[in-house]
């Protein structure tokens, strides 16, 4: 098992804590990830608004240069992309592709142009997917050595990871990240939220309405008793964690719930060193339920 | 094989289909499909059989053989069989057919069975667009032409023996 | 040609009752209407079914931002089809669309109504039918030229591009948040850019650009 | 008029009907003539208006007639819908009815066709075939089939039940089969039915009485079909009579086994209160069920399932029926016509999750809540919750499950009223807040527009708009511990939040699981979402296209009562229609084997399905019992040296067919093969 | 004394052994002899084309030709008996349907000549020398035959009266055909001279053929030990005879050999492959493509299996360049 690894713009700013806990998870388990050749930005929600069989074609870049890979040594090895919109950009174009002859037609075209003769093998998968179908949460949880005992998780999915294909799980109830953290030991806290959309770049945009969205879910998650939201896209992440004082300033409320990526929580269970996971970057500083095993400081 | 007379054919040239479909599914899925308005391609003729059962291959031959440019079959759905499993004889002996005529250098999409039940109207529309339009891409087929043209050989020695007798007779 | 003059983009969520307004013709006249819109706009999204609408509703009750809408997705729908091109593509509703699908995903007519917003969006952009200083569209063209430029996107540059063109003073408002980025080593200046940059741009520039705009 | 020989030269009438504008209006009609008559064998070619109409079919007569015509052929819409028509008329001239042949150009081409050349052409390649096909046709004379009187009618619902009825009073013998322990279907569930509001008990159970006492009814309930054979007029059906456990002949209901039963509460969920109450192991469905007979589930009687209980119903029952040996029966009888009405299933709301059903105990479907207001229900009709509490706002969601492409496309035709109709028990029940979410409001019946403006009086809340999501999140104080329904109210164009306490879905009518093996049992087919398959969609409702075999209630399609009962009742005429004439005529297109050509290779033997081809041990010939042949003509196609041949479906009539399709231009066949099938 | 009736045989592409048919006549063949006038018969008796030329148009009462038409010269040949005989009988699975010669319509002309020419495993022909239809050769030019595209049978290329099928035709057969024509009673045109029903009708084999047959493999002769009371395609064994016409009196089964289909298909077929194929793939066992196509698998070459001796005389004729 090993696979191909697209890190998307956001992993190497915003983002840098996920890749760098992507990293040490999956060097933690063995499983090799080569990055991406000379990778390009997938597109994401704006260059559609623009133009958008262009948009597809700069995804389809990179699925491309993926199947080149696979053919040349790296057989069989699903594009991993952690960023959901560049999980889903990639995903649509590979699905446009396949059902409108019209964008195949050009983009298969436009690819030929830079040189690559794509014939739709790559497979775009999210690590959240990896992890759960192809690794497996027996595997993880036996390697578990910190069980996070204590923590009451709200699993936020956001939405681009499940809709529109509901490609591993369902597209408003979804459960991978639920079982996985609950083998590792932790409570999944069942929630109504988990799917419903942070807004995306409207914090950026249209403010008001994005921190409208992020205090609902916010405050759902402190209701129904979480002390965690796990969250596995870094615009999610990204707006539920560094919002919140202006949330709170807003609308004069007093939320104070650390925001982390799923895979920094599956690391802290692996015993990975808090560092090498990025969780010294968070604005909201991870508290633990109960103190570390001694087993867990032996480790880092 | 280059064959000139065909070309000159292209012109206009408008895929030829004759369709065998079972009375109880596809044909009367056909009625559906004209009673629902869906309008299609108009290559396709059409020929009653009570079941695809009745398919003798000497049928799709001797169409092939007459000009069709391609042949389509349509029966019920395995285990749909009006007639229990006459479907399955008809699958059996078209693919053996398949085979037999894929060797005699015949494109595989000229030569199609498709299971269209009696409440898929939008299916012969489909199945009759898309095997038009498939076959439109391959070209005429042409038999009655090719074998015109391939005998046309023998006409110099026809004229060259008819001179002859002429001279004779003169 | 004359451009309806935009709106002013409204973006405070208020709950107060609205004060007394002028009188105003709310009477349509079919000479009014592009009734060619409906078709138009459901090819550029693939004709994805968007005149089987039923007007149900779904959409409007999934979406997380029709509270904040001017039209509800379902009136979008509903005015994109009998051809109300102008107040579709004046509307707020398109812009304040996140892309989150659960509209998409929940029809019961099986409209790819995130794919029509996006048609919607790219129909605005073509014919300038969006407020001057809408931060939305701005955001997608500064996001395209970067992209064409670099073959990736750098937050940063993106975040000041995006501040500069449309209101320069929330970047200050913005500064702190930046600066917390900058300090926990999540926002860097540095321009990321790929190597086949030659190949990527001959690429996209054959691609036609699409011609959203029917002509007006 | 002596008949015209098929070996006279043959002398073709030839007529197109204009079909009024379905035909003519796309095909050139008057061309088509034209090129008919240029056809060899051609005596007379005609178009006309309607040719199926008195006068033209008058015309094909006297043509037959002045012109000393042979063959007829006629292009007009499809042989399925006309072709008995033309036979009639072709033998009323004095014709064999089989030297007729059909041209489809409505169906087949009018219909389908945009393009008016191309339609032309192909019609007059189809002329051109029919043409030729019908010089080879031959006299031949119909099948005469006798009908068995008496009738199996499998389902017990409402519409078996009334179709049962009408064939019993009209003194025909019946075999009614129902799966169910009891009959009486989804109606003996209901609490009152719309727009009446009478009582669905009070109604039904007079007829299911009649069913159990009628003489000419045999009812076999608990029981399923296993196996159907034959044909029209003669069918043979083998019926599996799953065991009670108890003697239907002994027991009389008197149900103090079930008291007596070990188990002094119910455990197991009871399924005709939908699981909203428990039952015993002995056990009936409900009081009124018919059979008055106790039934023994083997799953939870401990008898069964450690052989050490002590049997105290055993000792309770006077009469000793209780007999933990019975075993499964099969049954075979014989029957002329079949009337399936197996009835529908509703649709499983656990496939709209966002509906919550399964998740939020307060959230029912609409079978269950017609259950929980019946006085006869497990609450004896109080309106009290699953978690006990008695609801003060109730939303009742429509269409779940219907007019969806996610789950069913159709609309399931009941909902609305049903759902007007709880609307109103509700809130007779309960006094709550009732509101309907509705996408359209289909009240298209005999005084249900005036029920719903009845309704709409009772100041009921009508949202137009379809819920998107039943949820626990709750973003006021007002709305803890409520169910929040989202929805778009979208006559108004808002986005609303309805907090209530009970929600009531909708759900829609489906196919019965096992349709499709029914069906595939019955030889019938299914339309594409599964429900059985009518003849004609209007001109032949009930009717299958397996003759014989009818079909009557929400089985062909989501159906309210009257609509079923009138659906019934039509059933049964088609079949009384078929038995009162003694025989049915049957199409002559069998196979025979010609001896002399027959080499006796056995090839055809295991062909037939229907053990028709036998062989004549000492004459080492293949036969074909023509009793037994359906007509499909596979031993034609098969027989490798064409020693058989099938009727109406010859050789050379379908060679005749190719050709003339594609003889467009003369033929450029060359040489030929003189050793060829002579054309 | 009448002049005795004039009869001539021919070969076009053949092997030689309807030749041998004719003499297998044994002491029959005195008689026939005794009642006709050979005035042609180029592989027994030393008569040229001018001799032919020089009798009357339809001077001859019957040609027998045997052999598939390959070359001009065998067409030339053809028509010119034509003209000169009263009838013509296409004599032998070859002149009949195109017989083993015929399989070569399997490839067109060029590749059997390349590999005929240059691509043998014991040709060495560096120059890549071609027969030629006309080359000099000091001063004068000497001609060879045309090497037609395509393999013919007889009635491709002229007018036949009757056929006598087999590969080669039973003598008894022969005798029969003779005795009819001879007799001036003749039987309608375009007749085969034979029965007119399957080979099995006449095969010792045929009672042990079970009802039920359904095949899940197919073996071909060298592959299994044929067990020599049972029906060869009880035993998995393709035998044409079913799809054949009679009259050989089941040489082949006889010999624990199947049958091939030399004799052709009965009157009612046009297609013996085709009908075959028909038969043996309805009673296949399995019931989906996959399993069908496993067993279908068994048969390496449907075409040379169907079609061995009918495939110029078939409705395909030969294998067509479709599409590009």
């Amino acid at each position: 098992m090993s696979y191909l690894y697209f890190p998307g713009c956001s992993l190497r700013s915003t983002g840098r804590p996920y890749e760098e806990s992507i990293l040490a998870v999956f060097r933690k388990l063995n499983i090799p990830l080569k990055e991406l050749d000379d990778w390009n930005c997938c597109g994401a929600t704006a260059y559609v608004s623009i133009d958008e069989n262009r948009a597809f074609t700069l995804a389809a870049r990179n699925l491309a240069i993926a199947e080149r890979m696979q053919n040349n040594g790296n057989a069989g090895e699903d594009l991993m992309a952690p960023c959901s919109a560049c999980y889903l950009v990639l995903e649509k174009t590979q699905h446009y592709m396949k059902t409108d002859e019209g964008v195949n037609t050009e983009v298969t075209a436009a690819l030929r142009r830079g040189g690559f003769d794509y014939k739709g093998t790559t497979k775009v998968r999210h690590p959240l997917d990896i992890l759960v179908n192809d690794i497996g949460i027996e595997r993880i949880a036996k390697a578990v050595v910190r069980p996070m005992k204590g923590m009451k998780v709200a699993c936020y999915y956001g939405c681009q990871v499940v809709r529109p294909f509901e490609t591993f799980d369902h597209a408003a109830y979804p459960t991978t990240m639920d079982r996985l953290v609950t083998a590792l030991g932790a409570t999944a806290i069942d929630w109504p939220m988990k799917a419903r959309c942070c807004g995306g770049s409207l914090t950026g945009t249209i403010q008001e309405a994005g921190l409208r969205l992020n205090r609902a879910l916010l405050k759902e998650a402190e209701k129904r008793g979480a002390n965690i939201i796990l969250t596995c896209c870094p615009l999610c992440q990204h707006n539920l964690e560094c919002y919140q004082k202006r949330i709170n300033r807003r609308f004069g409320e007093s939320i104070h719930i650390p925001v982390a990526y799923f895979t920094q929580f599956i690391g802290l269970a692996l015993g990975i060193p808090r560092k090498e996971l990025g969780i010294q970057r968070l604005f909201i500083p991870l508290k633990f339920a109960d103190p570390p095993t001694k087993e867990a400081h032996a480790h880092a | 094989m280059a064959s000139t007379g065909m070309k000159q054919g292209t012109n206009g040239w408008e895929p030829r289909i004759v369709a065998f479909f079972c009375n109880w599914c596809t044909y009367t899925a056909a009625d559906l499909a004209g009673v629902s308005r869906l309008r299609h391609a108009p290559n396709a003729r059409v020929i009653r059989v009570m079941c695809s059962g009745r398919l003798d291959p000497q049928f799709v031959l001797d169409a092939f053989a007459r000009g069709a440019d391609g042949v389509l079959v349509g029966g019920c759905h395995p285990g749909d069989c009006h007639y229990m499993e006459g479907n399955y004889k008809a699958l059996r002996r078209v693919r053996l057919l398949q085979r037999m005529m894929k060797d005699m250098g015949i494109h595989e999409d000229r030569f199609r069975l498709e299971w269209i039940s009696a409440s898929e109207g939008e299916k012969v529309k489909t199945t009759i667009n898309t095997m038009t339009e498939r076959v439109r891409a391959l070209g005429p087929l042409g038999l009655p032409e090719r074998f015109a043209e391939w005998d046309e050989e023998m006409d110099g020695l026809a004229h060259a023996i008819a001179a002859q007798e002429e001279a004779v007779h003169a | 040609m004359k451009l309806p003059t935009p709106p002013a983009l409204r973006t405070t969520v208020t709950n107060s009752p609205p004060r007394m307004k002028t009188v105003v013709r709310r009477l349509k006249f079919e000479s009014e209407l592009d009734l060619s819109f409906g078709e138009h706009v459901a090819e550029r999204a693939y004709g994805q079914k968007l005149l089987s609408c039923i007007q149900c509703g779904t959409c409007s009750a999934t979406c997380p931002l029709s509270h904040y809408m001017d039209y509800t997705p379902r009136k979008i729908i509903a005015m994109t089809r009998e051809g109300f091109k102008d107040e579709v593509l004046n509307s707020l509703t398109i812009w304040l669309c996140a892309s989150c699908y659960a509209c998409t995903v929940q029809c019961p007519r099986q409209i790819h109504i995130t794919d029509v917003m996006y048609a919607l969006k790219r129909e605005a952009i073509a014919r300038g039918f969006y407020p001057a200083r809408n931060p939305i569209p701005v955001l997608a063209k500064a996001f395209y030229e970067r992209v064409r430029h670099d073959g990736r996107n750098t937050e940063s540059r993106l975040l000041i591009t995006l501040y500069l063109r449309t209101n320069p003073f929330k970047m200050l408002k913005e500064a702190m948040l930046g600066l917390h980025l900058f300090l926990t080593g999540r926002l860097s200046l540095k321009k990321e850019k790929i190597k086949g940059m030659k190949e990527l741009r001959k690429m996209i520039d054959s691609v036609e650009p699409r011609k959203e705009a029917v002509p007006l | 008029m002596p008949e015209t020989n098929g070996h006279d030269a043959p002398r073709v009438g030839f007529y197109v009907c204009h079909c009024g504008h379905n035909i003519a209006g796309i095909v050139d009609v008057a061309e088509v003539a034209r090129f008919a008559g240029t056809l060899p064998n051609v005596i007379v070619a005609r178009d006309y208006k309607y040719m199926c109409s008195d006068p033209g079919q008058e015309l094909i007569i006297t043509d037959i007639r002045e012109h000393r015509l042979n063959r007829i052929v006629v292009a007009s819409c499809s042989p399925l819908l006309h072709e008995h028509t033309f036979r009639v008329a072709t033998e009323k001239g004095g014709l064999n009815p089989f030297y007729f042949q059909m041209v489809n150009i409505r169906e087949d081409v009018s219909w389908v066709t945009e393009n008016h050349d191309a339609a032309t052409h192909k019609a007059l390649d189809l002329v051109r075939a029919a043409v030729r096909r019908v010089a080879h046709h031959r006299s031949l004379a119909t099948k005469h089939v006798r009908i068995h009187p008496d009738v199996l009618v499998v389902g017990a619902g409402i519409s078996g039940i009334h179709a049962a009825l009408t064939l019993a009073n009209a003194g025909k013998k019946v075999t009614l089969v129902e799966r169910e322990p009891t009959i009486g279907g989804h109606m003996a569930m209901f609490d009152k039915t719309f727009p009446t509001l009478d009582c669905a008990a009070c109604i039904l159970t007079p007829k299911m009485s009649a069913v159990k006492n009628h003489p000419n009814i045999t009812l076999w309930s608990y029981s399923e079909v296993s196996e159907v054979s034959g044909y029209v007029g003669s069918y043979t059906v083998k019926v599996k009579r799953k065991p009670r456990f108890v003697s239907e002949e002994l027991c009389v209901g008197c149900m103090e086994c079930i008291d007596a039963c070990v188990y002094k509460e119910g455990k197991t969920p009871d399924e005709f209160n939908q699981g909203l109450s428990k039952r015993k192991p002995v056990y009936i469905p409900f009081p009124q069920a018919t059979p008055q007979v106790v039934l023994i589930d083997p799953d939870t009687c401990i008898e069964f399932k450690s052989g050490r209980c002590k049997k105290t119903c055993v000792e309770k029952c006077d009469r000793n029926a209780i007999d933990f040996k019975q075993k499964e029966e099969i049954k075979e009888i014989q029957v002329g016509t079949i009337i399936l009405a197996t009835g529908f299933k509703t649709f499983d709301p656990k496939r709209i999750p966002y509906y919550g059903y399964g998740k939020y105990p307060n959230v029912y479907s609409s079978l269950e809540v017609e259950r929980l207001v019946n006085a006869s229900g497990p609450t004896g009709g109080d309106l009290v919750l699953r978690d006990g509490r008695h609801p003060k706002t109730v939303g009742i969601i429509h269409c779940v499950g219907s007019r969806d492409r996610n789950t069913n496309r159709w609309c399931s035709r009941t909902c609305c009223m049903y759902s007007l109709k709880l609307a109103h028990l509700l809130k007779e029940h309960s006094e709550a807040e009732v509101y309907n979410f509705y996408i359209d409001i289909r009240a298209a019946g005999k005084a249900y527009e005036e029920f719903y403006d009845k309704l709409l009086e009772e100041n009921i809340h009508f949202i137009r708009g379809r819920v998107a999501e039943v949820t626990d999140w709750s973003a006021r104080p007002e709305e803890e511990g409520k169910m929040i329904i989202r929805v778009e109210d979208t006559l108004i164009g808002v986005v609303r939040r309805v907090p209530v306490d009970m929600v009531v879905l909708a759900v829609g009518m489906e196919p019965q699981a096992d349709s499709q093996d029914v069906r595939r049992m019955f030889n019938i087919s299914c339309s594409t979402e599964g429900f059985f398959l009518e003849r004609h969609p209007k001109l032949a409702p009930v009717d299958t296209f397996t003759d014989g075999i009818f079909i009557a209630g929400a089985c062909q399609g989501p159906k309210d009562i009257p609509d079923s009962v009138a659906q019934a009742g039509a059933a049964a005429a088609q079949a009384l229609s078929l038995i009162d004439a003694g025989e049915v005529e049957l199409e002559p297109n069998t196979a025979y084997v010609v001896e002399e050509s027959c080499s006796g290779c056995k090839s055809c033997l295991n062909i037939c399905p229907y053990t028709a081809i036998t062989r004549d041990e000492t004459r080492q010939k293949a036969f074909i019992n023509e009793a037994l042949c359906k007509g499909c003509g596979t031993c034609v196609a098969t027989c490798p040296s064409g020693a058989i041949r099938q009727n109406l479906f010859e050789d050379e009539q379908i060679f005749s067919e190719i050709e003339g399709l594609l003889q467009e231009k003369e033929s450029v066949l060359t040489g030929g093969g003189a050793w060829r099938a002579p054309a | 004394m009448p002049e005795k009736p004039k009869v001539a045989f021919y070969w076009c592409a053949s092997c030689g052994g309807c030749e041998e048919s004719v003499v297998d006549l044994a002491e029959e063949i005195l008689g026939v002899v005794n009642a006709v006038d050979i005035v042609f018969w180029p592989v027994a008796m030393d008569f040229k084309k001018q001799d032919v030329e020089a009798i009357s148009d339809g001077g001859i009462l019957v040609s027998l030709i045997n052999g598939a038409v390959r070359t001009s010269e065998q067409e030339e040949m053809a028509k010119l008996l034509r003209r000169k005989s009263a009838l013509v009988v296409a004599y032998g699975s070859c002149a009949h349907m195109g017989g083993i010669p015929g399989l070569a319509n399997q490839f067109d002309r060029e590749q059997i000549l390349r590999y005929v020419y240059e691509e043998s495993p014991s040709t060495i022909n560096e120059l890549h020398t071609r027969p030629q239809t006309a080359s000099p050769e000091g001063g004068h030019t000497l001609t060879l035959p045309e090497f037609r595209s395509m393999v013919r049978t007889l009635d491709q290329v002229i007018p036949v009266d009757y056929y006598l099928p087999g590969c080669p035709p039973v003598p008894r057969m022969l005798k029969a055909a003779l005795d009819t024509l001879l007799s001036g009673n003749l039987p309608p045109k375009g007749t085969v001279l034979g029965p007119d029903t399957a080979m099995c009708e006449e095969c010792p084999r045929k009672e042990s053929k079970p009802a039920d047959l359904a095949y899940t493999a197919f073996r071909r002769p060298h592959e299994v030990i044929i067990q020599p009371e049972t029906c060869l395609l009880a035993q998995g064994v393709i035998c044409m005879g079913p799809a054949t016409r009679g009259g050989c009196g089941a040489q082949c089964v006889t010999g624990n050999m199947p049958c091939s289909g030399c004799f052709g298909p009965t009157s009612r077929v046009m297609d013996q492959g085709a009908k075959i194929l028909s038969a043996i793939a309805s009673s296949l066992s399995a019931k989906e493509t996959e399993g069908i196509d496993r067993t279908l698998a068994t048969i390496p070459d449907p075409v040379g299996t169907f079609y061995r001796y009918g495939l110029p005389g078939s409705l395909l004729r030969r294998k067509i360049a479709d599409h590009n």
